[in-house]
């Protein structure tokens, strides 16, 4: 077997050593009757051929989004990634790397570690930020935990414009931690009354801007109503390339701020993995999940990283930690501050007006057809369609059959809640104005094959 | 040589990627739009690949030597398993395309799951999970779920978890709103029947158990504490980081676990990457089964895979909703799928052998100079030894570590598990050589020996050939400097 | 634009320190009337995503190899590179490295240029081999170049089983050198007389096993008449893999061996880059051309390896040197050594079986088809088949427009040469029962469609 | 630490590719297959992924600091380059597929050829030489072809070479049984019409110019030369290893051009790859285009793209046969287009731009310590010291390089080009940013005043960071060791 070093030969050398005649005799501790006689019952091993051709044979049974005109977001959005990136973040020295506990030689992880935390801070316009979370939407539940042991309440109040996954991981993780969590209905026009839920047990408000229907959020009022009841506000972005065109949550009041950085340097992996960024004012660090990456020096005085505040963290505070993670996204959070570093400033700023450029131009053309209604009065790369009385999930399998992925039904996202004949519809820099004729020529199509629902 | 931050060479005058002007429009942000962009510099193309190219100079892998990282499992990682994850069918599918036309992707999930349950003797599996930790979270959700089923809610809430545990499980239960009980450590580094029935009532929810266990033993009572758990109520909770030593030689399910969540990256060799993404699916028994949260997949009548992402309905009716958004981590379940299929279910078997018989070449070649808490007694995958060999050299246990590090080599996991004196514990894995192993070996006799010599300049002193010598960690905590900021301006 | 790093401010000081006003004061030695106004009439840059659709398209515009069943070789094979080679050699330190004239800091190029040349040798069967050529062809012309070296004799004979590109390439080079070459007709049964044509003016007689037609030669007597002769026995391999099955040119008495490596380790590319193998007795190891790496000591003694011979080399000899040739096939010498280590000697051979089973399954197969006929009484992993009179280009095509690249048709080596009719036809690992059969269900058909030429 | 040969770690029980048995077969090899395999060790996959990447660590490149090569144009490697060669319809295609099938390749040949046409200003190319010696040959082929077809085939035999000039260029004209003729070198350090004037007669076949020339210099007379050359019956080739300081400022075929070759890795960098493998396509003036080999490309009345692959016949009658098998380094010319495609034209020009100024901000930040051997005018694209500032001191060019390593940087060229002593050629390339720049010149700096002020120690141990120090070249030479033996068996 090509990944086993030891040869038949070494194996005897070595059994000799430990003073065993077989190597079932180091299995002795396990219960005789529960040793397997044989190998399991699964398939025999195969060569790099033969597994190219079962995965391959797989993957080719995928539509992949580069291959046809694409136009699903909702929280994972297809952006062209530099080669640079995917070459750097194969480099052996990092992929196969660990956790860096040993900083003498994981100074590259830790430094990077450290330039993505700065990265995230000054994108999310906060004072300090974590070396990342699993994702986005645990990176929410983590934050609502958070605002839970600052302000020692135990209830949550969740926007309806929070993506429903979002939502439901929340809900489920604080619920078991026995946390109360209020949900408000799905909010299309992002028209909610979120103030007034925000009573004196309200540890936070958790708002998502752009929000799961693509509408822009005004968060500086809840930001003040929060901080004037004593709650803080939590603020979701799912798209992380909008941090170049809009306003930080951390300028509009955010006490702390999660994202999905998925957009950034990494590509859509059918869900995962992503990587969840999580920052907050520096006077809560202390109470932050995940890894942290902080500064020092060596004993001949340089300059280097640690983890540090570990005091936080399971493996030394153990049923006392402020989370039980032990892990972050490291080689997707390395991807985004590479791709980052590509871009600056300035590029993501000019990467995310061709995106809203993108938007504003497909949202023009599909309201141009007849039975569609663009909802949003504000968006960024991604907006809500209303097809008069169409349902959206069964125009977008009739979308797929034309070789077009035309968008997320909010069906799929939302069962049973009345929407069913909304569609969000995203473009990034990577549609042309071709993908843009092609849906709105097929979705014009489709609309007229199927009658209202 | 020290490497600059990125921001200390950037320039917000510069790009490392080029991007045209898009056509005229009108921006429709509703006034929210910055007005700036954010202050960030960047680096051209050439520089950015320098720059992350040094950094990566400046860490050890497991491409650049042994790594014998206990209870880390360090090892090697296939670039098959990443070219495959990223074929474009893998990696270019947006998680809410329509189920049509994702059905490769499903067949990932739902082979990934056979091989899963066939290796573990388990009736079914959660794949969403991100990472070990977040399996601890499914597994006790899921218990905690079937308690309150059983309407046992309000009385069942302790969970037993031995002091050789990681921190993950008691953090786990506690955020859940568990009381955590201490089964106490035995000198044979074994977890005893004995302790755990004393600790046994109504009260109990569940046990958390590693086995093989965090001193390398596989734990010989197991299926009775099992048997006893069950008989009180509870619920066995099985931490598979160690699984890796006994696939296809023994399968949890006929050990009598209840749940177990299994490191992809640990025993399927999906890549750590300095840190992550992980992936933890769990396997759960039939008890278990109906709790397993959404999205999970289900193979329709006309053979079709379908998904199914709502809690509350038809197969999903006792299901307690989501753990993350989407439908976990697809990259990891090709790359440990492509793993799988390469080794074949003799391959795995032979694998498990391997590093257990590895691990025990290590700690039988080591005996006569280190000392180990629970004598000569043969080891599963990794070889635990404490510092009672060191006393009254003024060589610390960290000593050998940074020692270990001039040496060319990672150091082993040191003061893990807590339960033994400045523990060693070394897990060399399948994939390391005997030629390696002898060099290993050869290092640390030399190191032991310099010890017991009194040569402990060459200890304290170490690393000296690494790219920096030992980090004031204290500094870093004391004062925490989390992020670069901009000097202010010369005045 | 992202590849270059300096700013429009770096470029003010800069040009302020070197004390000009602007840069063209620096083209000053250039003839003002030839210096060019503007940037030349020539498309504007492009983004990566620009880039990658407009290549992407070209390329889209190819039918690759594994997307049909495959069966071309006549020099060139498609084999199942594993996925840590091509790792490997983008390796930053690999790919972004210059020749080694510093071997300090290259002894990572050195040392596997030694195991490449060791690994070579044994192949061969040879005492020493240099640090690789272009590719087969052009280190068959240096051969023969180095034979007149060595004999001063200035009469090549070349096998008409000889790779056609490879005896032009050599008349080519070799005629202009002032060399005569005398080609054998094209010799597909392997049976020309070549020991007569070896005279005592021939320097060398060049043949090739497995030849052109893929018929296995007969070594050991050519040797015998060619050194009795005072010639050299050069042998050409232009599949590297039949390596591990055959006897070894060296075992055969050759003297100087040359041959294609692409088969180990690189990929079809279209015709290039590839890598050329060179090996020879070590008693003319003065006489070869190109580079070569030798063992030797730091000034700590510590082993290290350096390149050696150089007064053999342009750069050093200048008009006496060996031959003009700077450089070799770094890379792909690279992947020759890394795919070589994986194999190994036994790896190689169980290749080897591996390719000649298949190459017989496919020619009982073919050879089962009616106006089909194998020509070959010995073969590797190719043959050459006959077919009845029908013309093999246009058999090619009618194949390739079903889907299936069946093979070279002998015209398109040696147009006008009465050849028409014979198709070379190659099966290596990557061909599966189903792609034989589907070769075979096809040319059936095509024969079936088109009438005798 | 020293990496062991593969032989020494390696072993014939292992493998690292797993490999099936064949169905039962009857072997047809007529007798000649060999008794035994092949006696080479392997590694497994996980010793190949160590042993190489530990190898690598060895390496420097430009990936990991600035690589000041003169005369070898180490600028960065784009990853998009490496990823578009690699597209299966690019890589994984066969030479000799039926062109209905490879259009897209054969358009890519189209499309390079149409690039370096327009920034040479030339009508021709042939594309297939593997490296720019290889382009270099044809040159001069083309010249002896052309020479032949005028019948003075007998009577002009001589070819100009500057001393100044790459040894490729002495050494190609011997080969093809040219006597090579010096022009000698001047104290300004270009060639001078006067100098080729009294060489040139009916004898003389052609001049091999280098323009820029390896000193950094561009030809102040190569118009007139070229001119004079012509008038006398001759032609004039050019090196144009150099071409990366003037594309889109000047073009070869405005300056009397007949023949040049472009080596694709220095001007539109394909990777050096430690040495190979190269491209040198050769641009033709009208007088030589005849005379290109096979195979070359050509537009069909369909539109279609065609191969001409035979000597002799229709377009291809004065063709002079191949000069390698198949079409030549496919995989360089996607690199090398990708590269132009990224630039676009004005961004080629600007990449010129950038490498003059480059090289003269590092000569003018040097000229106050270091010597120059033509004084204080601007250079091109790489700036040429020598060694009289080290008179004196007890350190040699050598010294400096190797006290370079020390510094963190690769040398500089040394020793070349041969007219200069003790040369030291610089070239920074576009790639480098002004901080590098900056920290290069700092070292420079530094390095010169050590030497100035008699730190002959910190020169003559150099390199001391550096996985080996210096090398005995002569005990290599001395007792050639080729190749790893199998050592006896100890008895």
């Amino acid at each position: 077997m090509r990944y086993l070093p030891l040869s038949g030969a070494d194996r005897e050398i070595m059994l000799e050593r430990v003073g065993v005649r077989a190597v079932d005799a180091l299995f002795a501790d396990a219960p005789a009757d529960r040793l397997l006689d044989e190998a399991p019952d699964l398939p025999r091993r195969k060569g790099e051929m033969a597994v190219e051709r079962e995965l391959g044979g797989l993957a080719a049974r995928n539509l992949s989004a580069g291959s046809v005109p694409f136009f699903l977001g909702a929280g994972a959005y297809r952006h062209h990634v530099p080669a640079t990136v995917d070459h750097l973040i194969q480099r052996s020295e990092f992929l196969t790397s660990y956790t860096p506990y040993q900083p003498e030689i994981a100074q590259g992880t830790l430094q990077y570690l450290f330039e993505f935390q700065t990265q995230v801070a000054a994108l999310t316009g906060m004072e300090v930020a974590n070396a990342s979370m699993y994702d986005g939407s645990t990176a929410c539940a983590e934050a609502v935990l958070m605002a839970q042991r600052i302000t020692r309440r135990k209830r949550a109040v969740l926007s309806g414009g929070l993506h429903p996954h979002y939502a439901d991981v929340t809900r489920t993780v604080c619920g078991f931690a026995g946390d109360s969590i209020t949900s408000l209905p799905p909010d299309v026009a992002a028209s909610e009354d979120i103030i007034s839920q925000i009573g004196p047990d309200a540890s936070c408000v958790v708002v998502q801007s752009p929000d799961a229907f693509g509408n822009l959020r005004d968060l500086a009022p809840i930001a003040d109503a929060a901080h004037r009841a004593g709650a803080l506000l939590v603020v979701v972005v799912t798209e992380a390339v909008s941090f170049g065109l809009l306003q930080s949550p951390g300028a509009q009041g955010a006490d702390i701020v999660v994202a999905e950085g998925q957009s950034i340097g990494n590509a859509l992996n059918f869900g995962g993995p992503y990587v969840g960024l999580f920052a907050a004012r520096s006077k809560f660090v202390r109470q932050m999940p995940g890894r942290l990456c902080g500064e020092t020096v060596d004993a001949e005085g340089r300059r280097g990283f640690v983890l540090t505040l570990s005091a936080r963290e399971q493996h030394i505070r153990r049923d006392k930690a402020t989370s039980n993670i032990c892990t972050n996204s490291g080689l997707c959070c390395l991807a985004f501050t590479i791709h980052m570093t590509l871009l600056g400033g300035h590029g993501l700023h000019q990467l995310a007006r061709i995106n809203h450029a993108n938007a504003v131009a497909l949202a023009d053309r599909l309201a141009a057809l007849p039975g569609v209604t663009v909802l949003n009065r504000s968006f960024f790369n991604e907006f809500t369609v209303k097809l008069a009385g169409r349902d959206a999930a069964e125009v977008v399998e009739r979308l797929a059959a034309r070789g077009i992925l035309g968008g997320v039904p909010v069906s799929r996202l939302l069962p049973g809640a009345g929407l069913d004949d909304l569609l969000l519809v995203a473009s990034t820099e990577v549609n042309t104005d071709e993908d843009r004729a092609a849906l709105a020529d097929a979705l014009a199509a489709v609309l007229g094959e199927i009658v209202s629902c | 040589q020290i490497e600059p931050l990125l921001f200390e060479i950037g320039s917000t005058e510069r790009c490392g990627v080029d991007l045209d002007e898009p056509a005229p429009f009108t921006a429709r942000l509703g006034g929210l739009e910055a007005a700036a962009p954010v202050d960030l510099p960047a680096l051209s193309e050439p520089e950015t690949m320098r720059h992350f190219v040094r950094l990566s100079q400046k860490n050890y892998g497991i491409d650049t030597g042994m790594f014998p990282l206990g209870s880390c499992t360090m090892k090697h990682n296939p670039r098959l398993n990443e070219r495959m994850a990223r074929l474009p069918g893998f990696a270019d599918v947006h998680p809410l395309q329509p189920v049509a036309t994702v059905q490769g992707a499903l067949a990932v999930m739902d082979q990934l799951a056979h091989w899963l349950l066939t290796l573990t003797g388990m009736p079914a599996v959660a794949l969403s999970p991100k990472a070990g930790a977040h399996g601890e979270l499914l597994g006790l959700m899921a218990i905690k779920a079937a308690i309150a089923a059983r309407g046992e809610g309000k009385t069942r809430d302790v969970v037993l978890v031995p002091e050789s545990a990681h921190g993950t499980n008691p953090a786990t239960a506690a955020l859940l709103g568990f009381r955590v009980k201490s089964v106490p450590a035995r000198a044979d580094g074994a977890v005893h029947l004995d302790d755990v029935a004393g600790l046994l009532g109504p009260d109990v929810a569940a046990i958390m158990l590693t086995n093989p266990n965090t001193c390398g033993l596989f734990e010989p009572q197991i299926v009775e504490i099992a048997a006893a758990l069950h008989a009180a109520g509870g619920y066995f909770y099985c931490d598979g980081a160690n699984f890796n030593a006994i696939v296809g030689k023994v399968r949890p399910g006929d050990l009598g676990v209840d749940a177990m969540h299994i490191n992809l990256h640990k025993t399927f060799s999906t890549p750590h990457g300095g840190g992550g993404p992980g992936a933890g699916p769990v396997v759960l028994s039939e008890r278990l089964a109906p709790f397993a949260p959404v999205p999970f997949v289900r193979k329709g009548a006309d053979g079709q895979l379908a998904l199914v992402e709502q809690a509350g309905e038809g197969s999903a009716a006792q299901a307690f909703g989501r753990l993350t958004a989407f439908h976990g981590q697809m990259g990891m379940y090709v790359r440990a799928l492509s793993f799988m299929l390469s080794h074949g279910g003799e391959g795995l078997r032979q694998a498990s052998e391997d590093a257990v018989l590895n691990a025990n070449y290590v700690r039988a070649s080591l005996a006569d100079l280190l000392t180990a808490p629970f004598g000569d007694r043969p080891c599963m995958h990794e070889a635990l030894f404490d510092d009672a060999w060191l006393k009254d050299t003024g060589v610390t246990t960290l000593d050998i570590a940074k020692a270990l590090i001039d040496e060319g080599f990672h150091p082993m996991t040191v003061y893990f598990p807590l339960v033994v004196h400045g523990a060693m514990l070394i897990e060399p894995t399948e994939s390391e050589s005997k030629v390696s192993l002898d060099l290993f070996i050869a290092a640390m006799r030399d190191l032991a020996m310099a010890a017991k010599r009194g040569d402990v300049a060459r200890f304290t002193g170490a690393p000296r050939h690494a790219p920096l010598r030992r980090l004031d960690e204290t500094r870093a905590a004391r004062q925490p400097v989390l992020r670069w900021t901009r000097p202010l301006p010369v005045a």
